[in-house]
Parts: C-alpha cells; sequence; structure tokens
C-alpha cells in the first residue's frame, strides 16, 4: 500500500508538490529561526564564554574571593595533575589552561630607552598547541587587523588602538614589565606579531593576547595559571550540564580547605551572565513556540489544499466501493508521508542554511557603523540539538492535522452524489 | 628595595647622642650613620599570600639621591639592576637587555611583592632638612629606651606629612618609625632590629617594612655585610652601568 | 440581418485539445437567435451544448467561424469588451447555481449592478423589484447555504434578470431540482421572457425544461440536428 | 472601493481560516513591533539613564583629561573659567574633580578613582546628599557594583589612600554613607564619591576640577578654552553603535517570522483560489474581467494584512501598552564590558517603526497574494465554472 501511495506521490506533481514545498519551506523557517536566535542571542553569551568564562571554570577559592582583580598571585598550582584529573573525569570537555595578568607594555626608542608606556590586561592561551582551538575559540583570524598570529615564542597580539596609542608598528619589539606570580619585577622582551581589535572599547584600550607558554616563563608560573576554563564540545552553553559538572567536580575537592584548593564556577556564576542565560531560554521557547503554531496554520492549509485537490480522486475510490475509512486512512498516510519527507527536506535545508551561516555568518557590518565583537557585524546561527528535530513537530503535525480535517469532507458525502459529480468530469 | 633606601637615609640622619631636643637628636642619629657611601648585602624576606621568599641583593649608595642596586639571587632576579637617580628610576632587566624608566601607574605597583612600591621608592627622605622634629615623649623598646620623636614637613610635597621615630637614646639609632599621612593615618611602619656595631657606627642589621593598609606579614631586611665610606666610582651611578 | 436578430452563429466549430489529439465538440454550427425567443438546445450529454451557450456567452472562443452577439463578432471582441458585454447584457443561470456563499440573496442580486456601477437606490429598486419576480422578497438577508436548491436558482435568475439583460443563457437549470422547483422556476422565467422580452437561451436535456420551450434545437454529436419551432 | 467590499465579505465568509491567518501577520507585527519596541526602549532608556545619572545635558572636559588614560588624571584638571563658573553658580552645572587614589577593603589594595562633587547638586541623579550627612570622617558615595566588588555596606568605615596635588601621601577612613543604584556601570566601577569640598581639600589643588556637568536641555553653551565641550554625539557614541547592532540582529528574525507569516497567506490564497473556481467563473460570467477577478482575489489577500494590523492592534495594544508600563525584565549580562543597560526596559514603540512595518506588511502580503491570483487571468472561464483546473 505504501509503495502504491509513494507512486501516487511522486507520478501526481500536484499533489505533492505544492504541500511538500510548503511543508518544507515552512520547516526550514523554523529550523532557520531557531539557530538564528540561538546564535544572535547566545553571542554575547557565547562571547563571554569564550572570552572569559569558560562553560565551566576552575579556579582557586581565594582567587574566587576577588576575580574582578584578576589577581595572580591567587593562582592555581601544579595544573598539570588538576588538567589531567579533569581530562580523566570529564573527557567530553575541552579543558584548557588561560592565563589573565595586567602590566605594562614600554615600546623602546632606538636607544632602548622608554619612548612611550601603557598599562594593560594581558590573556595568555594555547595558541601554539592547536589542538586547543584556542585561536579559533578566540577568533583570532577575524578580529586581526594587521599582521599575523604569533607563530612561535616571543610574539604578541597588541589591541590596534593600543598600539596606535602607544606608537607601536607591526614587528617592533615591546616590553611587558609586570609582576609575577609571586610579586616579583619581570621584565621581557616579544615581537608584536599582528594587532587586533576586539571592538570592545574596554579592551581594545589595552589588550596583549600572548601564548601560555611566554606568559609562564614572564609570570614565573611554571605548572601554574589562573584559570582553568571547560568547553563543552558543542560551542553552546548547556547550563545543566555545567551544574552538573560543578558539583561533581566540587564534591571530589570538598575535604581541600587551602585556599588554593582548585573550586569550579559555572558560566552562569560569572560576569552575572545568570539572567542573560534565563533571558535566552525564555525568548527561544516562546519564540519556537509562536512559529510551531504559525507554521501549524499555514501547512493546514497545505493539508486542505491537497485534500480538495483530490475531492474528485476521491470520489472515484468511494464510488469505485473503497470503504470510507480506508480512503481517509490512506489519505492521512499519504499527508504523514508529505509531512516526513517535507520535515526532512526542510530541516536538511535550514540545517544546511544554518551551517553556512554558522560558518561563514551573514555579514550585516554594512548596516553598521562599525562591526565589533561584542556586537558582531557578522551575524551567525547555532546549530543546537533541538534544531534537528524542532522543525519535525510542525512539519508532521500541521501537515497530519490539515489532512484529517480537510479529509472529514470524506464522510460529509453522499455517496448518491459522487455519480453526479463523476459524471461532471 | 625603598625600605632599603630609607633606612640608609635614616642611618645617615640620626646621631649617636641622646639629648632631649628633636634637631639635636636627628643631628645625633645623622652623626651615627653619617657615612659617605654604602655598599652593602641585603637579604630581602617577602611574605605574600603563597608564604615568603627571599631575594638577595648587593646595593651601592651615595648620598641620599644616588642608588644602585644589583640582584644576585634568585635566578630569575639575577642581573636585574635597579638605578636612581634624584626622582628618576629605572630599571635594566639582562634577559630583555633593555633600561625601562618607571613612570606612571608602574609607580603605585609594589616592588618584587613586597610591602614597598616603587613610588614609595622615589621619595627623597632628607629627614633633618625637610622635617621639624620634636621630642614628644620617652617609651621602651626591644628592653631599650627611647625618645619618641615627631617629625612634621617643613614644606608641601613630601610623601608623608608626619613621622614618628622610636630613638635608642643611648645608641641614637632608630628602632621604629611610622610614617602618617597628611590626616594623621597611620600608613608605613618600619621595624630596626639586631643592632650592631660596623666601624664605630651603630646599625639595624634587620630591618621589618610594612605598609599598614595592607594585610600581611611585612617585607624584612637584613643586611648580610655592610661597607660604609667606600670610594664609589661615579659610573656606578650611570645608566652605564645597568647594562 | 434583422432588426430582431440578436444573435448569428456561423459555421461555428470548437475543437478541444485532448491529450495529443483534439475533440471536436461543435462543427458547423449555423443558427440565429431573435429578440424575446425563448429557445433550448437539447441533446445527450457531451453533444456540445454547453460549449456552444459558452461561446455565445463570450466564455469561450469558436475555433473556426463567427458567433455575432448583438452586433459584435466574437472574433474581434477583447477579453475586457466580452467582459463588458456579459456586464451589461448577459445574464447567467447555472445548474449549480453558482451564488457566491458568503453574500446574501440581496447582495447576490445586486452585484451585477455593482459592476454597472450604479447608484445605492437604483440598486436597491432593481434588486427588490428582480426579487419580487422571483418571490423571494422575505429572504433578502439569507445566505445561500440556508436556502433550498429551488430558492438559490430563483435568487440566480434575479441575479440574472436584475439587469434586464438582452439574453440570458441558462445552462441545466432545473438537473438539481425537483419536478415541483423546476416547473417553478421554468414559469418564472417564461413569464419574464413575456414581460421583458429577454432572449432565453436553454441548454438541457430535461424534458420539463423542453416541454415549456418556444423553440428547439437539437444537438447530436455537435451537430445540429433540428431546428424547431414549437407552436403552442 | 467595489473590490474591497467584495474581499472584504469573502474574507469574513472564509471564517475560521481568514482568521488564523490574520493571526499569524498579526503575531508577526506584534513581534516586530515589540522587538523594536524594546530595541528602541534601551536605547532611550540606557541614554535616559546616561543623561540622568552621568552626563546631563552635555560635559566639559579639560582639555588634557582623558578618561580612558589614568595618567591624563595628573594634569587634565583646571580652574573653572568664568562662564561655566557662572553657569554652577547658578546651578545650571556642576564640576567634578576626579583623582586616583586606593582603597583597602579586607587588606586588599585596590586602584580606583576618587570623585569629587557638590553634594548641594541637582544636576544628576545621585544621591549626593547623602555627602552631607554629620559624620566625623569624610563621607563617602559608592554604586551598587563598587559595593558588591569590594563588600562594603552602609555605614562601613575604609581606608582610602591618595596623593595630594604635591605628591604627599595621605590616607584616611571614609564612611560609605550612601549606596546608590545606577543602571550606568560608569559611575560606579571602580569609583568613590566624595564632596567637591573635601576632595579639593584631600589634594590640596585649590579650586581645581576636571570635568564639568551640564545640567539637562542647556541649549547654548560658550566655547570655552583649555576646555572641550563634549555633545551627546561623542557621549553616546557607543550606545549608538550598540543599538544600531542589536537592530541589524533583529531584523533578520523580522524577515524570518514575516516570511512565515506570508507562507501562510500565499498557501491560502493558492486554497482559496482553487477551491473557488466555479466563483471565479462566475464573476467571469457575470461581467467582470478576468484582470478584475486577479484584482479582487489579491485584495482579498492583502485584506489580510488590513485585518492583522487591526487584530494586532486589538490583541496586541494592551500588551504592549502592560509591558511598556510594567517594563521587560533585563539581564546585566554585558554590564562588565561597561554598558548602560536597565534591568527593567520600558520598551517605547516608535509611529515610524510602526507604519513602516504595517506597511512593509501590506505590501508584501500584497505581493504573496498577487503571485498565485495572477493564475486567474490566464484561466478559462468554462473551465473555471466547471471547476476543473488543476
Amino acid at each position: 500500500m505504501i509503495k502504491f501511495l509513494i507512486k501516487g506521490l511522486l507520478r501526481d506533481s500536484h499533489r505533492s508538490r505544492l504541500p511538500l514545498i510548503v511543508v518544507a519551506l515552512g520547516v526550514m523557517l523554523t529550523v532557520l529561526l531557531t539557530t538564528w536566535i540561538n546564535g544572535v542571542l547566545g553571542d554575547s553569551i557565547n562571547m563571554n564564554a569564550k572570552l572569559s568564562t569558560g562553560h565551566v571554570k576552575v579556579i582557586t577559592k581565594a582567587y574566587r574571593e576577588s576575580m574582578d582583580q584578576i589577581p595572580v598571585d591567587l593562582s592555581l598550582t601544579g595544573t598539570q595533575e588538576i588538567l589531567s584529573e579533569l581530562r580523566r573525569d570529564y573527557p567530553s570537555v575541552s579543558w584548557v589552561e588561560r592565563i589573565e595578568f595586567g602590566g605594562l607594555l614600554d615600546l623602546p626608542d632606538s636607544a632602548g630607552e622608554t619612548k612611550s608606556q601603557g598599562p594593560f590586561a594581558g590573556l595568555a592561551v594555547n595558541f601554539f598547541d592547536s589542538r586547543s582551538g584556542e585561536a579559533e575559540r578566540l577568533n583570532l583570524n577575524k578580529i586581526l587587523i594587521e599582521g599575523q598570529l604569533p607563530r612561535g615564542p616571543g610574539e604578541i597580539l597588541v589591541s590596534h588602538t593600543f598600539a596606535k596609542k602607544l606608537g607601536i608598528s607591526l614587528l617592533d619589539k615591546v616590553t611587558f614589565i609586570g609582576s609575577t606570580m609571586f610579586g616579583g619585577m619581570t621584565i621581557s622582551n616579544y615581537t608584536v606579531s599582528g594587532t587586533i581589535s576586539y571592538g570592545i572599547s574596554a579592551l581594545d584600550r589595552g589588550s596583549v593576547i600572548m601564548d601560555i607558554s611566554d606568559a609562564r616563563k614572564a609570570l614565573d608560573m611554571e605548572d601554574a595559571c589562573n584559570e582553568i576554563l571547560g568547553f563543552n564540545d558543542i560551542d553552546y552553553y548547556d547550563d545543566a550540564k555545567a551544574t552538573e559538572l560543578m558539583t561533581s567536580f566540587n564534591n571530589n575537592h570538598q575535604a581541600d580547605n587551602n585556599e588554593f584548593a582548585p573550586v569550579m564556577i559555572r558560566l552562569r556564576d560569572q560576569n552575572d551572565l545568570g539572567g542573560m542565560i534565563d533571558l535566552m531560554d525564555g525568548v527561544v521557547g516562546i519564540i519556537s513556540f509562536v512559529f510551531i503554531l504559525v507554521l501549524s496554520v499555514v501547512l493546514w492549509n497545505a493539508g486542505l489544499v491537497g485534500g480538495l485537490r483530490r475531492y474528485g480522486e476521491v470520489g472515484l475510490r468511494l464510488a469505485m466501493g473503497e470503504e470510507k475509512g480506508h480512503v481517509y486512512r490512506s489519505m492521512i498516510a499519504e499527508s504523514l508521508f508529505i509531512g516526513i519527507s517535507g520535515s526532512i527536506i526542510g530541516s536538511a535545508a535550514g540545517l544546511a542554511l544554518s551551517y553556512l551561516l554558522q560558518q561563514k555568518g551573514l555579514d550585516l557590518s554594512g548596516a553598521m557603523q562599525n562591526a565589533t565583537m561584542l556586537m558582531p557585524g557578522v551575524f551567525r546561527t547555532r546549530i543546537t540539538t533541538e534544531a534537528y528535530y524542532i522543525g519535525f513537530i510542525p512539519g508532521i503535525l500541521a501537515t497530519l492535522i490539515g489532512t484529517m480535517l480537510s479529509g472529514i469532507g470524506i464522510y460529509r458525502r453522499q455517496t448518491a452524489r459522487l455519480f453526479k459529480e463523476l459524471q461532471l468530469q | 628595595m625603598r625600605t632599603f633606601l630609607t633606612l640608609i637615609t635614616i642611618f645617615l640622619m640620626v646621631p649617636l647622642f641622646s639629648q632631649p631636643s628633636g634637631k639635636e637628636i636627628l643631628n645625633l642619629i645623622d652623626k651615627n650613620l653619617s657615612a659617605k657611601t654604602q655598599i652593602m648585602t641585603v637579604k630581602m624576606v617577602i611574605s605574600g599570600a603563597r608564604g615568603s621568599r627571599t631575594i638577595e641583593f648587593k646595593s651601592w649608595a651615595e648620598g641620599e639621591e644616588k642608588a644602585f642596586t644589583e640582584y644576585t639571587n634568585p635566578a630569575r632576579e639575577k642581573g636585574t639592576k635597579m638605578l636612581k637617580l634624584e626622582d628618576k628610576l629605572w630599571i635594566f632587566s639582562p634577559s630583555t637587555d633593555r633600561i625601562i624608566q618607571i613612570t606612571g601607574q608602574m609607580l603605585r605597583q609594589s616592588v618584587m611583592g613586597s610591602d614597598l612600591s616603587y613610588e614609595d621608592m622615589m621619595e627623597d627622605p632628607g629627614l633633618s632638612s625637610h622635617y621639624n622634629a620634636s621630642v614628644t615623649g620617652s617609651d621602651t623598646l626591644q628592653n631599650r629606651k627611647c625618645w619618641i620623636l615627631q617629625l612634621n614637613a617643613v614644606n608641601k610635597g613630601e610623601a608623608y606629612e608626619v613621622r614618628k621615630l622610636w630613638v635608642d637614646q643611648e645608641r641614637s639609632i632608630p628602632l621604629k618609625e611610622e610614617l602618617f599621612g597628611k590626616s594623621g593615618k597611620l600608613l608605613k611602619r618600619t621595624q630596626l632590629y639586631n643592632i650592631t656595631r660596623i666601624q664605630g657606627r651603630w646599625y639595624p642589621m634587620k630591618v621589618v617594612y610594612k605598609d599598614m593598609l595592607k594585610t600581611g606579614d611585612g617585607t624584612q631586611f637584613i643586611i648580610e655585610s655592610i661597607k660604609l665610606d667606600e670610594i664609589i666610582p661615579a659610573t656606578i651611578f650611570s645608566k652605564a652601568s645597568l647594562k | 440581418m434583422n432588426n430582431s436578430e440578436i444573435i448569428n452563429v456561423k459555421d461555428l466549430t470548437k475543437r478541444f485539445p485532448m491529450g495529443l489529439s483534439e475533440f471536436t465538440a461543435l462543427s458547423g454550427i449555423n443558427l440565429t437567435f431573435s429578440k424575446g425567443e425563448f429557445s433550448g438546445v437539447v441533446g445527450p450529454s457531451g453533444s456540445g451544448k454547453t460549449t456552444l451557450l459558452n461561446i455565445i456567452g463570450l466564455l469561450d472562443n469558436p475555433s473556426d467561424g463567427d458567433a455575432i452577439i448583438l452586433g459584435n463578432s466574437s472574433k474581434d471582441l477583447s477579453p475586457g469588451k466580452a467582459a463588458l458585454m456579459r456586464r451589461r447584457h448577459m445574464g447567467f443561470i447555472f445548474q449549480t447555481y453558482n451564488l457566491l456563499p458568503v453574500y446574501t440573496v440581496f447582495e447576490n442580486t445586486e452585484f451585477p449592478l455593482l459592476l454597472l456601477k450604479m447608484t445605492s437606490g437604483e440598486r436597491e429598486k432593481a434588486v427588490h423589484e428582480a426579487l419580487e419576480w422571483v418571490g423571494l422578497t422575505d429572504k433578502i438577508k439569507s445566505r445561500p447555504a440556508q436556502l433550498s436548491g429551488g430558492e438559490c436558482q430563483r435568487v440566480a435568475i434575479a441575479r440574472a434578470m436584475v439587469k434586464h439583460p438582452e439574453i440570458v443563457l441558462a445552462d441545466e437549470p432545473t438537473a438539481n431540482l425537483d419536478a415541483d422547483n423546476s416547473h417553478h422556476i421554468l414559469k418564472t422565467m417564461e413569464k419574464l421572457n413575456n414581460e421583458l422580452k429577454t432572449t432565453f437561451i436553454f441548454a438541457t436535456h430535461d424534458d420539463k425544461v423542453i416541454s415549456y420551450l418556444k423553440r428547439k434545437i437539437t444537438l447530436i454529436d455537435g451537430k445540429v440536428s433540428h431546428d424547431e419551432t414549437v407552436k403552442q | 472601493m467595489l473590490a474591497f467590499k467584495l474581499a472584504f465579505k469573502n474574507l469574513m465568509g472564509a471564517g475560521l481560516r481568514t482568521w488564523l491567518n490574520v493571526f499569524v501577520l498579526s503575531l508577526a507585527l506584534f513581534m516586530i513591533v515589540f522587538q523594536s519596541g524594546v530595541i528602541e526602549g534601551w536605547n532611550r532608556q540606557a541614554k535616559r539613564d546616561m543623561i540622568n545619572w552621568e552626563v546631563g545635558g552635555g560635559e566639559y572636559w579639560h582639555e588634557l583629561y582623558d578618561p580612558y588614560d589614568p595618567l591624563s588624571l595628573n594634569d587634565g584638571h583646571g580652574n573653572l573659567p568664568a562662564e561655566i563658573g557662572q553657569l554652577c553658580r547658578d546651578g545650571q552645572a556642576v564640576p567634578v574633580l576626579v583623582t586616583q587614589a586606593s582603597v583597602y577593603p579586607e587588606g586588599r589594595m585596590r586602584n580606583i578613582l576618587m570623585k569629587g562633587i557638590d553634594p548641594s547638586q541637582n544636576i544628576i541623579q545621585m544621591p549626593t546628599a547623602d555627602l552631607k550627612v554629620d559624620s566625623a570622617v569624610i563621607n563617602a558615595l559608592i554604586g551598587t557594583r563598587m559595593a558588591k566588588a569590594t563588600r562594603l555596606g552602609m555605614g562601613d568605615l575604609v581606608t582610602i589612600r591618595w596623593r595630594d596635588a604635591n605628591g604627599t601621601f595621605d590616607a584616611a577612613e571614609i564612611r560609605i554613607a550612601g549606596i546608590f543604584h545606577t543602571n550606568v556601570p560608569e559611575i560606579d566601577n571602580n569609583q568613590v564619591w566624595v564632596s567637591l569640598d573635601n576632595l579639593q581639600k584631600m589634594t590640596g589643588i585649590g579650586d581645581q576640577v576636571t570635568y564639568i556637568i551640564l545640567k539637562q536641555g542647556l541649549i547654548s553653551v560658550p566655547t570655552v578654552p583649555g576646555w572641550i565641550h563634549k555633545g551627546y554625539d561623542s557621549l553616546f557614541m557607543e550606545i549608538d553603535t550598540i543599538i544600531k547592532a542589536k537592530g541589524v540582529g533583529g531584523i533578520v528574525v523580522y524577515i524570518i517570522l514575516l516570511s512565515l507569516a506570508l507562507l501562510a497567506v500565499f498557501d491560502t490564497q493558492v486554497l482559496t483560489i482553487f477551491r473557488r473556481q466555479k466563483e471565479i467563473g462566475t464573476y467571469v460570467a457575470l461581467g467582470m474581467t478576468r484582470w478584475q477577478v486577479v484584482w479582487l482575489f489579491t485584495v482579498e489577500g492583502a485584506m489580510h494584512s488590513i485585518l492583522s494590523v487591526i487584530a494586532a492592534a486589538v490583541w496586541g495594544t494592551p500588551i504592549l501598552y502592560m509591558v511598556a508600563k510594567k517594563g521587560f525584565g533585563m539581564p546585566k549580562g554585558i554590564e562588565g564590558y561597561g554598558l548602560t543597560i536597565a534591568e527593567k526596559i520600558f520598551p517605547a514603540y516608535a509611529a515610524g517603526t510602526i507604519i513602516t512595518m504595517t506597511l512593509i506588511i501590506l505590501i508584501t502580503t500584497t505581493i504573496v497574494s498577487f503571485i498565485p491570483s495572477r493564475k486567474i487571468a490566464g484561466m478559462k472561464p468554462t473551465e473555471a465554472l466547471r471547476g476543473k483546473i488543476q
């Protein structure tokens, strides 16, 4: 029977084409909107995650108390051990070490004496090990204004505005002056391999990014760092998962009362991101609901069109002695087929488009004065798990309901009238 | 570092005699420590959140305004040199081969994690010329009788408006100093221990310096060796010697 | 063409594409209708009755030959002109009534007048008159769904007649009606034909209708086989 | 007019499906208006907050003052120019002195800015009157963010250390006499406010100030040598950029949502035309041209949008009004970057946006209604009458 139905659907393009297109289009739009909203709304959360909070973060208890001051002296030590524990216990999470620090950047003149100097906020990440994925995470290729990413030790990135302020040119040798983890003075030289722009004036005023190996050397932080960030494999903050992770880790370390004992915190515990996450969940929920509602209306129509188109055919079948219930069921089976194939096509198209927009982004910076990382001119979708199934709900349900409603007409029709109708054909 | 410099200045100022006139006591302290130059090896013990660290350095000083320091230990700091000439401060780091002048924001940072900031180091500590002294009482410190001396700045622009010194009546050497803000808030405290006879003068071989606004145990300076009135070649106090 | 002749069908042939070949619905029809005729095209299903009516009604074009309606050759008429002709001079009555379901009896009847851009006063008068003819003044506000088949068809007649057209084309008007209603409808139309001298052309194979006709044109396989005037 | 009347009747006759389409369209319209209202509300509120709390009617900066460069504070101050001094005395402006300082909550040093302002000012909303409270020590005001970061509460004493104009160190206990809550982090993060008199005395800087906040609505401003007038253009640059970016991100949501609503209308049109072939035939038989019928159906489809505007107005207005009245909760997620965001945004619905959106919906609905209706022009009326068109 199913084969028979499929044959009919495939051969009768009128019967299947429009509803299929409508279902697919509607499903595609639903998927696209879901990923879009997740992408755009999740953007600032995501940016926070990548830039500073991680999905979860391991720090010391003392560090937690004055985190806004990024106190390097309260850093984690024995990080190799902590890392291997994290990697063993939570292998699905990517763990990366970061050092946030502050200091002075000093540009020498030709005689080697200070020409200009300015304070900066430094971020040390593991660039050289490409497995860490840090360069991608920080979108460094995109925010690079001039030059190139550091390729080896001693190379750093400086925020563009800061570089301009100090008069730093590419490949200039600059000196970092700061304090080590133990409070000692540290001075080291670096080559500016490129300039970057976050687009957040607070960061662009004075930022330096360097490889963590360089920072460790400079800050006397062998086997230490102030933050270990954990990222889920999907590039999306999952609050439940983060909470679970945090509880588990902190339970394991409950006994350790040392102020330098590691403790895990979540993204939502930092930068007041909790409210943002709640809002986003709410908005995604509401919009998805609205979309499913809207799509159901659309597809109900499609179902009706499909049903009505085949008024004559149904009449004939009834006239030939097919049972009403059987005709009804077969129509529903057909609509189910259309619903499923439409949803598959639509979801595939929606996901493909979303994927494209996730990878390439939609560049709307032309519509803005100046794009930033906080408010990127390039908008991206984010494919979440729900994107894979969300389109099927309205896609199948609505088609089904539409057909069921339009099919009720079959029961209403008097067999006697059928012959008259047939006569007319 | 700065403590060390302050210390030296104090020594230079503190006269030996005990006489209950502020000016006289200042002169006595001065006399006691009137060496033109000092060359010393110092061990600095810094207590911090992560326990204490020891840093060793050798320093050359001439008068109030010239000082040169070279760090010798630990390995990380070895070869780092600082030069102070009047109100300017330069640092040389061997690994970078750079001479950097410490200005602006950096001045408020702590030196090597100690209770001293570079700002503190920049102070010009000429006590007798910059402060009016008066004896306000006596006290017993380290089992020794002390005059309590109050110093009030003569001119505006001194880092500390008021200083209080506890001066050993017999040896004319301060055992404690407290630095106050204009409004009378205690900012820093220096305690001097192990007063030892060196080349006919009394010298504290251990000084504990504490920033009173911060928590912590303060920073200890332990003088391991000291030579006074040696002739120091002028080239030491030049930027050329940093490299 | 004399003065009373309002329709002249000349050598009319109509072919429809049917798959790869063609189906000839009408072939070489020659007919004239005079003003005030109460005539009908009769014949079995598929004999071409509706096609002929559609061509006369300017809803369809001849493949060959011509139909001259009120002096206008169907060949020369643009779709717009044809629409104008229908609007002003023709009324249609269908087997399935084709009333506009969402409108009341009054509004359905009024519709052709709206197209003629008559004032509301004129329209109201004309609609009332038309509904009086068909005896539906009491159902003015009813919707088609609330009416019986006979009543629907009477509304359709009122709609066709309200603008006093020269020609009324009625395609199987009684096919969906019982005998009583059929006679009622036919009597109404006969009366209007007498009073207003409107030309009625039926397409039918209903004997009840045929019994009322004053001229009976028999169509078989797209050709006129008889054309007789019934003496009463 | 006839077409509109007919279209309206037909739509009403179609019942439920019409209303579903209308609802869907009105939902799109509502969401668009709502979203742009929230963004516009944020924009206005952020600016209003900034005006009320931070920038007043604009500012004069000492030419050497750069808020992003702490070093500039050493020299970025001067005596009040006469013209502005007069404004200050007239209550039309209030001067602010900014110095660097360190506070030591719990013995950990934190570098901050100490700002002095006249306690009796009423140019900005900061509750500076709290600074007048009788106290043996210096009264200070801090914002809630600063209070949270330093864990300081009302009445707490904390040590603050600064250097006076000559470089002399000083430190004192200050008493937290007030904690203000503002949406403007720029006057809160790492800042301690004291009275201008106190600060000038503490720093021995005389009558010098760093910048001057003008009263709102002060239009004519003198040009003063050595002082730079900062108007809203430059003060609002960052927020403008962000608002614009938010708006652009929203457009895509509009487009997708509208597309879906239009798909519903399109689909309905296709169905309508298919179902009502006989009616189409009848119209033609009654003397309408086919294009007239096309027009009729297009108008009918387009009328969905008109109804949707009415519907959106009927069900949406109370909601929009309520939200505008009660506000819309906003998280403080990106506040860390120094943006002004209220915890509650009161959407502002711009008439221009509503009209534009209505027009866009009207036009696009007309287009998608026309596309399927166009088919009518190609229909054979004879076949339409028999309902045979596939």
